[in-house]
């Protein structure tokens, strides 16, 4: 019953938050300037008032705009987004064929840094205040401090006109390579360069949150209590530290899963990757405000849904959570 | 005839190329192989693949191996034949005649006729084809039988005859569109045509692959087994793609000019310019003479003078362009270099500010203006410094606007700027792609590609209406001369650089520019070498 | 002066702080060290270092030691500026929150929690294009997309100050709300927000690196990211026109997260850890 | 020493010394302390906060953070504890010396179950599983209710006094030689303190144990202790048995310690006869609501039910209870920074009921009715000079500068610190010297009644008694109402008139202090006096000393 209530309760939240985001996406992309017929005109080549009329017309954007939006909720809701001004197709069906590259780059990065972050995070907090630890936290602060598309440049330097070892852009060989395993493994070369550049930030972010977070737990009393139980060392730092120094770390994860879809506009500019950043990045300049809203949408969609995911996780890590009154 | 103009890569013009151009290297050529796989660049995405509903410069690359017009053009503009095997036209220049190729089939199996002509020009140009549409209005289209199509005109059009490319009048399958709702047919996105090319896949994101059409009516070709179209957003991963052999094939402004030189010097790239002879764009800096100070002439030719066109010419195009002398593009037999021409000159530019009264004031500055510059990237975000760099050097402090591509519109379109720069093509004729830009009437606000800088002179107004109507060739030449020396003379918008779009290919690839189509063409003819 | 002894302690936050007070010396005397304008040709382009310029010429012929001198300016500027609008905004908005509770409370922690909802480089991207582009336009879109952690921990230094006795024995003097909030609660909430915002401050310099990269910098300015994003079509040929304005990034950065760390060892040692920055 | 059994000690402690980092207060911790106790008996190691006595116990277990030096020696075993390896160490520790914190919430894991944490005791020293039975058995022992169930609960799911006990639990999990408890009952009411007092003194009996028990209360000393050592400054100062220190304490600072204990005594009610009844509270009701998010069930926890009091000019009204009683929110009720649910508050000369008046209407009454805090440390804003942390009411309320300067210092003078310190911060100020500036700051706005919430709790014994009496002298003098907050019988008996006693809520029992502290009508009252730890000892003590 409390379970079935907590979820009824949330999804009611989770609904109106879409929805306010929506509004709001919806209002401000069309405060910008610039007239989406115009850029489609001018693209086509051809821009007398007929054709621009007409495009208005067919996208309904002669109509005023609440009558724009509500009609956009209405089809929300029925789960059509409309169609791409721009490349006249289906939003959804645009979105889901940019989405599967886009969350192999971030989950890949994504997994990444959640194995190896807190790894050397807990690695870096036991010897705190050691040779290593001070070599970690340097190595960690640095990639934190740099621009992800200047490692991505630097990288690409290196590795592909370099050394010439990985493609430098893509997500495939552009001769197409024949059979199964042969095209994994191709798309696997393809995803080391622009997986490392954005796993590099995002272990550098865990590192810190680790180390910090395991520090401050190792001042908390209990965990004197584990110690004058006489626990082995390795015991205290997992079962006492680092389980409870988990928490922030599964919130941030939890934040951050969320923020995947558009999370990687710049590491998909740099390696030409073809995923939903991208698009989102184009659609923006194009003033698709169609494929831009589902973006948003989509983007919105999944930060609520790990939300409560993250609040799953944190109830199963900390029994205090929901039990408070 | 109604202004048509595009902010975009390119656009197809009809009047006839008066550059003399090196004949075709096919003839002196081996023997071409079949085989082989065409990766090409492809940047942007183009937003669908039908040449008629959509005309964005990266939907006609692919679109043009699919599809085919009754005729094309060689590098003079000359017609040749396609679809149309012969034409004939009437001494009085109101009856055109083709006899079509009985041949031809669909990509479906469906045999190509003269009713898929006469449905494309009566009914497909006229409901989504923007910039065909009122060229073909003029015309009645009649099938006497399936293999003739007549045109008959009430009076004489010259450009009519270069109209019949593919892209101009793309030939559409009337079995797959007849009674459909053209734009919403869902075979818009895996097209029929007729082409050497069948469309396969198109891989979003990343790709549109085309494959050979086995049936096509020319024995032997196409060469190529199969064609890739590219998404490679990323300039300088195009290059590299292109260097290390990935991709053999890019255009237009696929490559940075920059890395041109470098390419160039590749024992296994080649680098041509020809094949864009219609376009024929012409980058210029557009003043908005309805503000202060640009409706002062004597200001326009301020800033001409302050320009060095030769240090744009050579350092920010890298050569690739020339120095245009006034409103029509020097490879257009209309042409004239009789003109005003401005040098770089800093001294005079500060004269005619000093005449104005725009004295410098106490930091040095004589004016303030805004700059919106074209935003499509690093090279016009560079000439856009230089701008102002340059006239700052004369007292004129510019600052730069930015904008993407939607607001850049907007506001040129609305009158909303003080100056802005644009390429445009100004097609073969000056009736067609340059009169649009200066004439009165085409000052329409909320449009774009009109007379936006608000450039007035009835006598450029009479004179491009009277050249329009004329039937005599020498007379138009003369009028155009005339308003070419006014429009120098007047500074109506401060030309900048006719540009000069490379194609880059590997040196196996053959056959690629072989005509006034360049990249365009259907690459029927196109193979490696092995 | 304990607080002065415990962050001379930290080694990392003194070196942060020298190269910081470097970086902030050059670009306080830019128009001194770098007289020309970063944007005027200069001598043949695409010069590499050494030569008549330490760190070459770029496509234009301009100095790129010049660019990065100017461009110093433009990233401390909008990193210390958008970190200001932003702990304006979090710290009126986590204030409010956090001393009244109740239903200001709900209210104010759902627009927070809304505006964390939203992906937010993305937002900034939009907001930029929205606003056009420019020094204000950026300005407001980073703050727009940081306030809510400053929000969030205004509104919990606010939420357990309010509760402290001493706050209570201001209301009973009869202090009213106001002064309470001003000059009760918000000096003792200041350091906490203090070590947040400095620390902003480097996330704010990357974020504009970011965006000018992509170009929707303030085409008037030069920017370290401009500058790279501007370089990106010849970085093979050109390396140093990418890597050095990548370097001034990452030190910049860099010591400002040292003496960041410092600022927060010194003045909050309870508070490691809190600060975790989303991009 | 005398009278300490001449057996061979279980541990001894010869010149046991720990350095403080440079630049602390003083340089060692602990400095060159002898001690040592024995099976079957409890060591008290009494001292103030400060005086080095957890960081001895620390130092056996091997718990000393790592900065810190320890030298000396600490015998066990015929081993040397101090210096021994971690490893070594680690066996000794859990297994035969054992230990119990201070703040059982804090001391217990909040994300791991009891019975696996007592459990670990058991793994990590070898002893071969299951251990279920083992751990139920263990709980049942330690008086814990059903503990099949309770092994699987999480610790925030027990009470205070629960965990406490789940902790000596698993100190006691394999029958250590030492168990070592580190004010293992401060943080407790007291009736729970009687409880695990016992609690421990059943354990120790069972096992033969020996106990080493730090204490700030000699109470605690008298109920369980059968040695104790006092430490001042890292030294100690006297040991020996304790009915001898408590009987015949033989150093200054043991007598002023134990001359500073609160005695459970009437105090003659000084309270003028047939004043004017200042404060009066009539069925006040508050209950606490809580949602758990938006769709969460209600909770409703009352807080003060139908609470009834009044107060006259000049008279002390003490209100006691355990926490949780409600009597802080009473008194914040009073004050009214809290309001209440319903009932009523008058106050004399004002017509309306207090709990009725907005904001507005209440500014002008607030001077009337000011409050002194429990934590000293909170209390006092860190970013305000004494000058403006007393003067904040007076200019708040419109006196001039100038004449605020004039009345801090006389105020300051009042509450007995020099008048010059009035620029200093409050992190210049012990913690006694800071609930002075809070009582300055309190009678600053001359109020009529002064509401002091446990003013004295936070404070070691020799400074408690000292704010003690600079509140009796203050009421005399300036003739104010005092509402006097605190869980103390004993300071209650000290300074009370008459003592209400709150139970959940309620006041179960009111009076004057005399009757209700010595002869309770209400068994809660009874319990609560019974609890008095070391009571019977500590009064005879006094009694022989007082009268």
């Amino acid at each position: 019953m409390r379970q079935l209530g907590f979820l009824v309760g949330w999804l009611v939240k989770a609904l109106v938050v879409v929805l306010a985001i929506t509004i709001l996406n919806f209002l401000l992309i069309r405060l910008a300037p610039g007239d989406p017929a115009i850029v489609m005109a001018g693209e086509a080549g051809a821009a007398d008032e007929r054709f621009l009329a007409q495009i208005r017309s067919d996208f309904g954007l002669d109509r005023p705009l609440l009558v724009q939006l509500g009609i956009y909720l209405k089809n929300v809701l029925t789960l059509d987004l409309g169609q791409s001004y721009r490349n006249q197709r289906a939003v959804v069906d645009m979105l889901f064929e940019r989405l599967p590259a886009t969350l192999l780059l971030t989950g890949s990065a994504y997994l990444f840094a959640l194995v190896f972050g807190p790894l050397l995070g807990a690695i870096a907090a036991m010897k705190a205040r050691t040779v290593y630890d001070s070599a970690l936290m340097v190595v960690a602060l640095f990639f934190y401090a740099t621009p992800i598309f200047w490692v991505g440049l630097l990288l690409i330097l290196v590795f592909s006109v370099q050394l010439g070892w990985l493609p430098p852009f893509g997500m495939q060989s552009l001769i197409p390579v024949e059979g199964t395993l042969a095209r994994t493994l191709d798309i696997l070369r393809h995803l080391i360069l622009p997986a490392v550049t954005l796993g590099l930030f995002y272990v550098a972010v865990y590192v810190r949150l680790t180390r910090a977070s395991m520090l401050e737990t190792a001042t908390l009393d209990y965990v004197k209590t584990a110690r004058a139980k006489g626990l082995p060392e390795w015991r205290v730092a997992t079962a006492h530290i680092l389980r409870t120094a988990l928490l922030p770390i599964i919130t941030f994860a939890g934040l951050q899963a969320g923020h995947l879809v558009g999370g990687a506009i710049v590491v998909e500019t740099v390696f030409a990757w073809p995923g939903i950043g991208r698009l989102a990045f184009d659609a923006l300049f194009q003033r698709d405000y169609n494929l831009l809203l589902g973006v948003f949408l989509l983007s919105a969609l999944m930060v609520v849904f790990f939300n409560m995911v993250t609040d799953i996780l944190l109830r199963v890590a900390d029994p205090r959570i929901g039990s408070r009154a | 005839m109604r202004p048509q103009r595009t902010i975009n890569r390119w656009a197809t013009g009809l009047a006839a190329a008066a550059v003399a151009l090196a004949v075709s290297g096919a003839a002196a050529q081996a023997e071409p192989q079949r085989g082989g796989t065409l990766n090409s660049t492809l940047w942007p995405e183009p937003p669908g693949i039908v040449i008629g509903i959509n005309l964005n410069a990266p939907t006609l690359l692919p679109s043009t191996k699919i599809f085919e017009g009754l005729l094309t053009y060689d590098f003079q503009l000359n017609p040749q034949p396609m679809l149309a095997e012969s034409w004939e036209v009437s001494e009085d220049g109101l009856t055109y005649t083709f006899n079509l190729r009985d041949d031809v089939t669909w990509h479906d199996g469906e045999p190509f006729t003269s009713q898929d002509v006469v449905y494309t020009l009566t009914e497909f140009i006229p409901e989504v084809h923007a910039r065909s549409r009122p060229t073909f209005a003029r015309a009645k289209v009649e099938a006497p039988d399936d293999h003739t199509v007549v045109l008959t005109l009430e009076e004489p059009y010259g450009p009519l005859i270069r109209s019949f490319d593919a892209i101009g009048a793309p030939i559409v399958p009337e079995h797959v569109y007849a009674g459909s709702d053209i734009r919403e047919n869902p075979v818009n996105r895996s097209p029929i045509g007729t082409g050497p090319f069948k469309f396969s896949e198109w891989k979003s994101g990343e790709y549109i692959h085309l494959v050979r059409n086995d049936d096509y009516y020319l024995d032997g070709r196409p060469y190529l087994d199969e064609i890739y179209y590219r998404f490679i957003p990323d300039s300088a991963s195009r290059a590299l793609a292109l260097e290390t052999g990935q991709v053999q094939l890019a255009t237009q402004n696929d490559i940075e000019l920059v890395d041109l030189g470098r390419l160039e010097a590749m024992p296994h790239l080649e680098v041509t310019t020809k094949g864009w002879e219609w376009g024929a764009p012409i980058s210029w800096l557009e003043m908005n003479h309805r503000r202060e100070p640009f409706g002062d002439v004597r200001f326009r030719k301020a800033v001409m003078y302050a320009l060095d066109h030769a240090f744009i010419r050579d350092n920010i195009f890298f050569g690739y362009a020339k120095v245009p002398t006034g409103p029509i593009h020097s490879s257009s037999p209309f042409y004239t270099d009789d003109v005003v021409t401005y040098e770089h000159d800093p001294d005079k530019a500060r004269a005619l500010l000093d005449e104005m009264g725009l004295t410098p004031d106490g930091d040095g500055v004589r004016a303030e203006i805004g700059l919106l510059g074209l935003p499509y990237g690093e090279l016009w975000d560079r000439l856009s410094q230089y701008i102002k760099q340059a006239l700052g050097e004369v007292g004129v402090e510019v600052t730069l606007e930015a904008s993407d591509v939607a607001g850049w519109g907007s506001r040129i379109a609305n009158w909303d700027v003080d100056m802005s720069t644009t390429y445009l093509t100004t097609l073969s004729d000056p009736a067609l792609g340059v009169a649009r830009s200066y004439i009165t009437d085409n000052q329409k606000k909320g449009v774009l590609f009109t007379n936006t800088a608000g450039y007035s002179n009835p006598e450029v107004d009479r004179l491009f209406a009277e050249a329009a109507s004329e039937p005599n060739h020498e007379k138009r030449l003369e009028m155009y001369h005339e308003v070419q020396k006014i429009i120098a003379d007047e500074v109506a918008l401060a030309w900048l650089a006719e540009l000069q779009w490379p194609t880059v290919h590997d040196a196996k690839l053959k056959n690629v520019v072989r005509n006034g189509l360049g990249p365009n063409d259907n690459f029927a003819e196109a193979y490696f070498e092995q | 002066m304990s607080f002065l002894k415990r962050f001379a302690e930290n080694r990392g936050a003194l070196l942060g702080l020298v190269i910081l007070a470097a970086i902030v010396f050059v670009a306080l005397a830019a128009p001194v060290l770098s007289p020309t304008d970063p944007w005027a040709t200069q001598g043949r382009p695409l010069l590499p270092p050494g030569s008549d310029f330490v760190l070459g010429t770029d496509m234009l012929g301009r100095d790129v030691l010049a660019g990065i001198i100017h461009g110093a300016r433009i990233s401390l500027w909008i990193g210390v500026l958008s970190t200001v609008v932003a702990v304006v905004i979090g710290v009126s908005i986590g204030a409010l929150a956090g001393f009244f509770g109740g239903w200001v409370d709900d209210v104010l922690v759902r627009v927070v929690e809304f505006f964390q909802t939203i992906p937010s480089f993305i937002f900034a991207i939009l907001l930029v294009a929205i606003l056009t582009p420019g020094l204000t336009s950026i300005v407001v879109a980073i703050a727009v997309v940081t306030w809510p952690p400053i929000a969030r921990l205004a509104r919990s230094e606010f939420m357990s100050l309010r509760s402290r006795e001493f706050v209570e024995a201001a209301v009973l003097s009869g202090v009213s709300r106001g002064r309470i909030m001003l000059a009760e609660v918000l000096p003792n909430a200041v350091s906490p927000l203090i070590v947040m915002g400095s620390l902003m401050i480097a996330t704010a310099i990357l974020t504009e690196s970011a965006l000018s990269f992509l170009g929707l910098g303030d085409p008037n300015r030069i920017s370290w990211g401009y500058m790279i994003g501007a370089a990106r079509t010849v970085f093979r040929q050109a390396w140093w026109l990418s890597v050095f304005p990548g370097l001034a990034i990452v030190l910049t950065v860099l010591a400002i997260n040292l003496v960041g760390e410092g600022l927060n060892d010194a003045l909050n040692p309870h508070l490691k850890g809190r600060i975790g920055l989303e991009r | 020493m005398n009278a300490i059994t001449t057996t061979q000690p279980l541990v001894s402690i010869e010149g046991l010394t720990i350095g403080l980092p440079f630049g602390g207060d003083r340089a060692r911790a602990v400095d060159a302390i002898d001690l040592s106790v024995h099976r079957g008996r409890v060591l008290c190691v009494v001292g103030e906060s400060g005086s080095g006595k957890s960081m001895t116990a620390h130092a056996i277990m091997g718990l000393v953070p790592r900065p810190l030096k320890v030298d000396g020696m600490i015998r066990y075993g015929g081993e040397n504890l101090v210096g021994m390896p971690a490893a070594r160490h680690r066996r000794i520790r859990g297994s035969r010396i054992g230990m119990v914190f201070q703040e059982p919430m804090a001391a217990l894991n909040p994300v791991m179950k009891v019975g696996k944490q007592i459990e670990e005791v058991f793994r990590f020293h070898g002893v071969p599983g299951p251990h279920d039975a083992r751990i139920v058995a263990l709980l049942e022992q330690m008086g814990l209710p059903e503990p099949e169930l309770l092994r699987h609960a999480y610790p925030f799911r027990l009470s205070g006094g629960q965990r406490q006990r789940v902790m000596i639990a698993m100190a006691l999990a394999l029958d250590p030689d030492l168990l070592i408890a580190d004010e293992p009952t401060t943080a407790l009411d007291v009736t729970t303190q009687k409880q695990i007092l016992a609690l421990l003194k059943t354990a120790q009996a069972e096992r033969d144990m020996a106990i080493v028990l730090i204490t700030h209360d000699f109470g605690v000393v008298a109920e369980i202790g059968d040695e104790v050592a006092v430490m001042q400054h890292g030294r100690i100062v006297e040991r020996g048995l304790v009915s001898e220190v408590l009987g015949n304490p033989q150093h200054d600072y043991t007598r002023t310690l134990l001359a500073a204990v609160p005695r459970l005594e009437p105090n003659p009610s000084t309270k003028p006869a047939g004043a004017e009844t200042l404060l009066s509270a009539d069925r006040v009701t508050k209950v606490y609501a809580s949602r758990s998010g938006f769709f969460g069930p209600r909770r409703e926890v009352p807080a003060v039910t139908d609470a009834t009091l009044s107060l006259a000019r000049g008279e002390t009204l003490g209100i006691v209870g355990e926490s949780g009683s409600g009597k802080s929110t009473l008194a914040r009720i009073i004050v009214r920074l809290l309001t209440a649910d319903s009932g009523e508050v008058r106050l004399a000369g004002v017509e309306r009921n207090l709990l009725e008046l907005g904001h507005r209407e209440l500014a002008p009454l607030r001077r009337r009715v000011q409050m002194v805090f429990q934590d000293p440390f909170a209390s006092l804003n860190p970013r305000r000079t004494v000058f403006e942390i007393v003067a904040q009411g007076l200019l708040a309320h419109g006196t001039g500068r100038r004449e605020a300067r004039r009345r801090v210092e006389e105020l300051l003078d009042l509450v007995a610190l020099d008048p010059a310190v009035a620029d200093r911060y409050p992190n210049a100020f012990s913690g006694g010297q800071r609930q002075r500036i809070g009582i300055a700051r309190a009678l600053a706005l001359e109020p009529d009644l002064i509401v002091a919430d446990e003013p004295v709790s936070a404070l070691d014994v020799s400074i408690q008694a000292r704010v003690l009496k600079l509140f009796s002298d203050i009421q005399h003098r300036l003739g104010i109402g005092l509402l006097f907050i605190t869980h103390d019988l004993r300071v209650a008996a000290q300074v009370c008139d008459c003592v209400a006693v709150m139970q959940r809520g309620r006041i179960v029992e009111m009076g004057t202090s005399e009757q209700v502290l010595f002869e309770p009508r209400h068994d809660y009252t009874q319990l609560l006096i019974d609890s008095i730890p070391g009571r019977g000892m500590l009064s005879a003590h006094t009694g022989s000393r007082a009268k």
